[in-house]
């Protein structure tokens, strides 16, 4: 089996290809990207953490309303889309492991699959887009959220400007998480078309697992997405 | 000389002093401690200047000398915290009876409003002596009230009251500031606060009579329709009101909370939120159907309804205010 | 003269300035020096336009009525002097010039883990630069860099967005900044060089970085909510649609605070590694000063909302925020103490950046311990917003980041250009900007505490400031003078200045064992750390006993 | 210095422990995950009282730790590093979170 490379003895005059030149040796190289990738992730928790922040704010202000308002999205695609995105993990994590075992076929076919579930869930998510278009639930001047009444409170009407604030937060929360959708699934299109190349090698994976990790903290984001926008007080 | 040039701000209240002393402390607490820290440093550089042939001698250092000099400052610094909470709360905490000031800032003047009813704009006359209460909200920018010769700063936020208050203790004529950038204008955003002597102020007081800001509340109140359901004789679609400023509220969704200037407000304009328990949320809004100003006469209204000499004060406005309605329709 | 200078100099080596001529060799470089020197000339430039801002608040400072400029334009003055020093000079100025020139060669690499990441951060930054430009020649901004809602979302109506939009990606360059220096601090040391034997300068960069990953982003996030907030009205700062404009103010300040983190701790990295080679010592307490940045780092992040005293959060808020400020003040004031423990028994030579530090410890401590004043709550309800709050300020991010920076670049000028730049007119620029900063900031003080608000246009009402503005005013313009120096006497030094040795100051650190301007890949041979940070006793022990020889 | 001939970089042990994990555990994983969202779902339709929301946090939390444990491979990590990062990034958006609350939580004692 090639994953028989003992780190270290890399010499210089096997000067592997992929190494850059400011590195001593491919596993350094591999550290740095992965430590790099990490970093690159906690920053994108603290992206997504500003909105967690003022999302609980105001949940916890308007509870009532923001119940209101989560109800007006299904359940039912909402949950859809998490099973897609878990599904999506697993292609991701069978690519990480075809690039490492230098299993080509099992490579691509992931990374095709991993694509095909990120398209999947983009146009789950655009049909709930669509809708909420066209019920007038996207904020802005035509915004219209009257006459909804608060679950387990069918005499008393949500506040229109408190829902608002509810789909701004979820159409900026589930908007920047879709765009980061769409940049996992152009990178996983570039490494798709570099597997095809035939790149990657069991000395040499390190996108593939970088957009593991990438795709994977996505994933993350929408599993604590969905029960936060679309689950409160599902019961009433 | 000092005319032009103040080296420090009057004092003219009695949160004053406080905030001064601790200042002088802070002054005399940094100055040592700039004084240490600079004779070391200039003693050490003439010291140990350069010499030919004298090597410096290597020190790895000393946990205990590190410690000694995160701990004391440190204990320093909690006196310093103490000392400023205390002069902070009690800057924060308006004694009982106060009288009270209604503040409403705009782009880029100050109204303001005593609950006798005198109106006042970029001016505020007040009795030496005497604890003010200031209600204050913004119409539109958050703008800062501040008073450097009371040393006291608040700012003024759109959409709910910040309160502060003061007590005057010098008669004079002394800035009034908007603190916290609002526009253009800000740095025309100012005026003078007019502390006189007690009798002084009655005579100005009188000078411009008016009705107390809570009887125009009482008007309004019964114009919008709000005695119809808030009725003290029968049990109406809303609570009574008498009675219930500052007291605890039990709420629909099971919290409690005080019934304090912010409540009412918010109950007004968002009467959806906090129910009281045992009501209906049947009451419209009033967003954008009454002004800064109205809402803060409807506040002083229900306020007057919790104060004890309340029915005083109200047979002396409505006998004032002898005006478009029946002593019927009052809610007693 | 050109003549003289020509026949002075000797064939030179090959180094990272002279391997490749033309614009493509450096705007496509990836060494991180050629990058650190595109970042030196983009942030200087904004510096002097955020510097010309200044003088323009200064002049209209000197009367009291509004007479220069009109209360608008004044009202742009500040808020774009604001924005172009903070996002475009102070947060890059030390990190990005020097460290990026001196992260990898301290640490014994060859450049950055991440060289074309490095790239793109400045190419961010000149796009995030060249927005801002853009918004300041079609009409500015008039919010004050701070951008407190509502005032931002719904009643100004200047280039709000695309100000915002500009740090938005100005910002990114710093994540990537940060990010580049903490992979490459922790994968790309030299054989030998250990956590204990790194450069405080290091550790202090390394603290900046955590700041700068962490941080930046929910700037990042803050902007995009106000820049949408403001197109669509959505209500999230909104209080008549159920928002609360404080939240505006905890997301900004929760980056914004911790920013002048950013600012002081790679300047107090730079100041370390000064006075430890002028005094010849070894720095007094390693260990502590480095975990004191570490520490300032983190609680750094828990102290945001003591610039929200008095805005309306709750009162038991504000306690909790005044106690973690003291928390903070504690690993500042241990940087202060091992400074001047480190002079002890020391070597001290007076060269302009031992002065640029002197005057760095003077103006920090002031800076600090004013700083004690406005986390007392009792004391901040007075002097919050008012001048007293802009001199505290200023003694930090101008009279300690810039002095660190001014410190280190000339500390590092031979290292950067292989040219000395003039010793006496550098002592002279060192001792004015002492001079014209104290004129400048001091009066300011005694200003805040009589009450003058910031961001006034015009006091004409208040004839009383006056005489404290004019100080202030004239401090300015010493000030000013201070700063020009520096810049041309250097571009005059890389043109006449003598070759630079490759250690001029015999100072320790890996920087100094190569060649003067280094050579792309910085070592000839992968450097192998034997020995302590800073063994200065060795250096100079190895040297006395050099001339002993010779004598 | 005995130690310094010993001049190695960061602790450079074989990397690819999960190489060995099987395909079978990233299945089982995934099989947990699915059960988690199907439970979300469910729990959130039963009436919890004020404990709704916290079930909901704790599942999304047991399984973003899956993902992250086992896909993310921070649990075959070969340094601390790596989850050193991942502890201080969440503790600094829990300061975020607590003090932010610190204040709203508070605003209305009195």
């Amino acid at each position: 089996m090639s994953d028989s490379t003992v780190v270290g003895l890399h010499h210089e005059e096997q000067h592997h290809p992929e190494l850059l030149h400011h590195f001593a040796e491919p596993q350094q190289q591999e550290d740095s990207a992965s430590l790099g990738m990490w970093i690159f992730l906690g920053t994108e928790v603290m992206f997504f953490g500003g909105l967690f922040c003022a999302y609980l704010i105001y949940r916890l202000a308007y509870f009532g309303d923001f119940a209101a308002a989560s109800q007006t999205l299904s359940w039912k695609l909402g949950a859809t889309n998490t099973a897609v995105l878990i599904c999506s993990s697993l292609t991701v994590v069978f690519a990480v492991y075809a690039a490492q075992q230098g299993k080509r076929t099992m490579l691509i076919g992931s990374l095709v699959l991993t694509i095909i579930l990120g398209f999947a869930f983009l146009g789950i998510k655009a049909t709930e887009y669509a809708e909420k278009f066209e019920k007038h639930h996207v904020p802005g001047p035509s915004f219209q959220f009257d006459n909804v009444p608060v679950p387990g409170h069918p005499d008393q009407m949500a506040n229109r400007g408190h829902a608002q604030i509810y789909f701004a937060l979820y159409f900026i929360m589930t908007g920047l998480h879709a765009l980061h959708m769409i940049i996992g699934i152009g990178f996983f299109t570039w490494l798709l078309f570099a597997a095809w190349r035939g790149r990657f090698n069991p000395e040499y994976n390190t996108p593939v697992e970088m957009g593991g990790l990438y795709w994977h903290f996505v994933d993350i984001v929408w599993i604590y997405l969905f029960p936060l926008l679309y689950l409160i007080d599902l019961h009433k | 000389m000092f005319d032009n040039f103040p080296l420090w701000p009057d004092r003219a209240s009695a949160a004053a002093g406080n905030v001064d002393a601790l200042f002088i402390f802070l002054l005399i607490v940094s100055g040592l401690m700039s004084l240490l820290i600079f004779s070391a440093l200039l003693y050490f550089a003439a010291r140990y200047r350069h010499r030919r042939g004298v090597l410096a001698e290597q020190i790895e250092g000393s946990t205990p000398l590190e410690l000694t000099w995160s701990v004391v400052p440190f204990m320093v610094f909690m006196v310093i915290f103490v000392w400023g909470a205390v002069v902070f709360f009690k800057s924060r905490t308006p004694p009982r009876d106060s009288t009270e000031v209604y503040v409403v800032a705009k782009q880029w003047m100050w109204k303001l409003e005593h609950s006798e009813g005198q109106r006042e704009i970029n001016e505020l006359h007040v009795p030496v002596g005497r604890d003010v209460k200031l209600i204050m909200t913004s119409q539109d920018v958050i703008h800062s009230f501040f008073i450097p010769a009371f040393r006291m700063k608040q700012d003024v936020l759109p959409g709910r009251y910040t309160l502060a208050w003061f007590r005057a203790t010098k008669p004079g004529t002394y800035h009034l500031f908007c603190a916290e950038y609002c526009g253009t204008q800000h740095s025309g955003m100012i005026g003078s606060i007019i502390v006189m002597e007690p009798a002084q102020f009655e005579a100005w007081m009188s000078g411009s009579p008016a009705g107390p800001l809570s009887a125009s509340g009482e008007k309004i109140f019964a114009e919008l329709g709000c005695v119809t359901c808030h009725r003290a004789d029968t049990p109406g679609r809303g609570p009574n009101l008498e009675g219930i400023f500052g007291k605890p509220v039990q709420l629909e969704d099971g919290r409690t909370i005080t019934a304090d200037e912010n409540y009412i407000r918010e109950s007004i304009l968002d009467p959806g939120s906090k129910v009281v328990s045992g009501f209906k949320p049947v009451m419209p809004t009033f967003q954008g159907l009454v002004s800064e100003e109205q809402l803060n006469a409807l506040v002083a209204y229900v306020k007057s309804l919790s104060q004890p000499a309340a029915t005083s004060t109200r047979t002396a406005a409505a006998t004032q205010q002898d005006n478009s309605r029946g002593a019927g329709s009052q809610v007693q | 003269m050109s003549m003289a200078t020509a026949t002075i100099q000797p064939v030179e080596r090959e180094n990272y300035l002279n391997k490749e001529y033309g614009v493509g060799s450096w705007l496509f470089t990836t060494d991180h020096k050629r990058i650190a020197l595109l970042y030196l000339i983009s942030i200087t430039f904004f510096f002097f336009i955020g510097g010309f801002f200044a003088l323009l608040i200064r002049l209209e400072l000197l009367t009291p009525a509004s007479d220069l400029v009109q209360a608008d334009t004044y009202n742009k003055l500040f808020t774009m002097h604001g924005m172009v020093m903070v996002f475009f000079f102070l947060i890059p100025s030390i990190p990005a010039v020097l460290g990026n020139f001196l992260v990898p060669m301290m640490i014994g690499a060859k450049d950055l883990a991440f060289p074309r990441i490095n790239l793109l951060s400045w190419y961010l930054y000149i796009i995030g630069g060249i927005m801002m430009l853009h918004c300041m020649l079609t009409g500015g901004v008039d919010t004050g860099w701070t951008f407190y809602t509502p005032f931002s979302t719904a009643y100004s109506n200047t280039k709000i967005v695309e100000a915002g939009l500009a740090i938005f990606v100005t910002g990114f360059s710093s994540i990537l900044t940060g990010l580049n220096f903490v992979v490459t601090i922790h994968r790309m040391r030299a054989p030998g060089m250990t956590w204990s034997r790194l450069p405080l300068f290091i550790w202090a960069h390394y603290a900046t970085s955590i700041i700068q990953i962490l941080g930046t982003p929910v700037i990042a996030i803050t902007i995009v909510l106000v820049a949408a907030e403001r197109a669509l009205h959505l209500g999230i700062f909104d209080p008549r649609l159920g928002g609360d404009p404080l939240l505006f103010q905890h997301l900004f300040w929760f980056y914004s605070h911790p920013a002048v983190y950013i600012m002081i701790l790679p300047s107090m990295g730079v100041v370390t590694e000064i006075i430890a080679c002028f005094a010849r010592k070894r720095i007094f307490g390693y260990s502590f000063v480095a975990f004191s940045s570490i520490a300032i780092a983190v609680f750094g992040f828990l102290v945001w909302a003591h610039h929200m005293f008095v805005a309306g959060i709750s009162v038991y808020a504000a306690l909790v925020f005044s106690l973690l400020s003291y928390a903070v003040a504690v690993p500042s004031a241990v940087k202060v103490f091992n400074w001047t423990a480190t002079l002890y028994k020391g070597s001290i030579h007076y060269d302009a950046p031992m002065l640029y530090a002197f005057g760095f410890i003077g103006l920090f401590t002031m800076g600090g311990l004013t700083g004690l004043f406005l986390a007392a709550l009792g004391i901040d309800v007075h002097v919050t917003d008012t001048y007293f709050v802009i001199a505290h300020f200023h003694y930090i991010m101008v009279g300690g980041a810039l002095m660190g920076y001014l410190g280190g670049l000339h500390f590092w000028w031979p290292k950067i250009s292989g040219r000395l730049y003039p010793e006496g007119w550098a002592r002279l620029a060192a001792l004015i900007v002492f001079l014209g900063f104290n004129l400048t900031f001091f009066p300011q003080f005694v200003l805040g505490y009589l009450g003058m608000p910031r961001r006034y246009a015009d006091y004409s009402h208040m004839p009383e400031f006056q005489v404290l503005n004019v100080l202030s005013t004239a401090g300015a313009t010493v000030l000013g003078v201070g700063y020009l120096l520096p810049m041309l006497y250097f571009l005059w030094s890389m043109r006449y200045g003598k070759p630079a040795p490759d250690n001029p100051w015999k100072a320790a650190g890996l920087e100094w064992m190569t060649t003067s301007p280094p050579t792309t890949f910085n070592f000839e041979t992968e450097p192998v750390v034997t020995w302590e940070a800073y063994n200065y006793d060795e250096i100079d022990s190895a040297h006395k006993q050099e001339v002993k020889v010779v004598g | 210095m005995p130690e310094d001939t010993k001049l190695s970089r960061e602790p450079s042990e074989p990397a690819h422990e999960h190489h060995e994990s099987s395909l079978t555990g990233y299945i089982v994983i995934w099989l947990i995950l699915l059960a988690g969202t199907a439970l979300t779902v469910i729990a959130a339709r039963i009436d919890l009282g004020r404990f709704n929301a916290a079930v909901a946090l704790t599942i999304a939390t047991i399984k973003a730790l899956l993902v992250a444990l086992f896909f993310m491979h921070i649990k075959g990590a070969h340094e601390k590093l790596l989850k050193l990062v991942v502890i201080s990034t969440i503790f600094f958006l829990f300061i975020l979170l607590t003090l932010s609350m610190a204040d709203y939580g508070t605003r209305t004692w009195s």
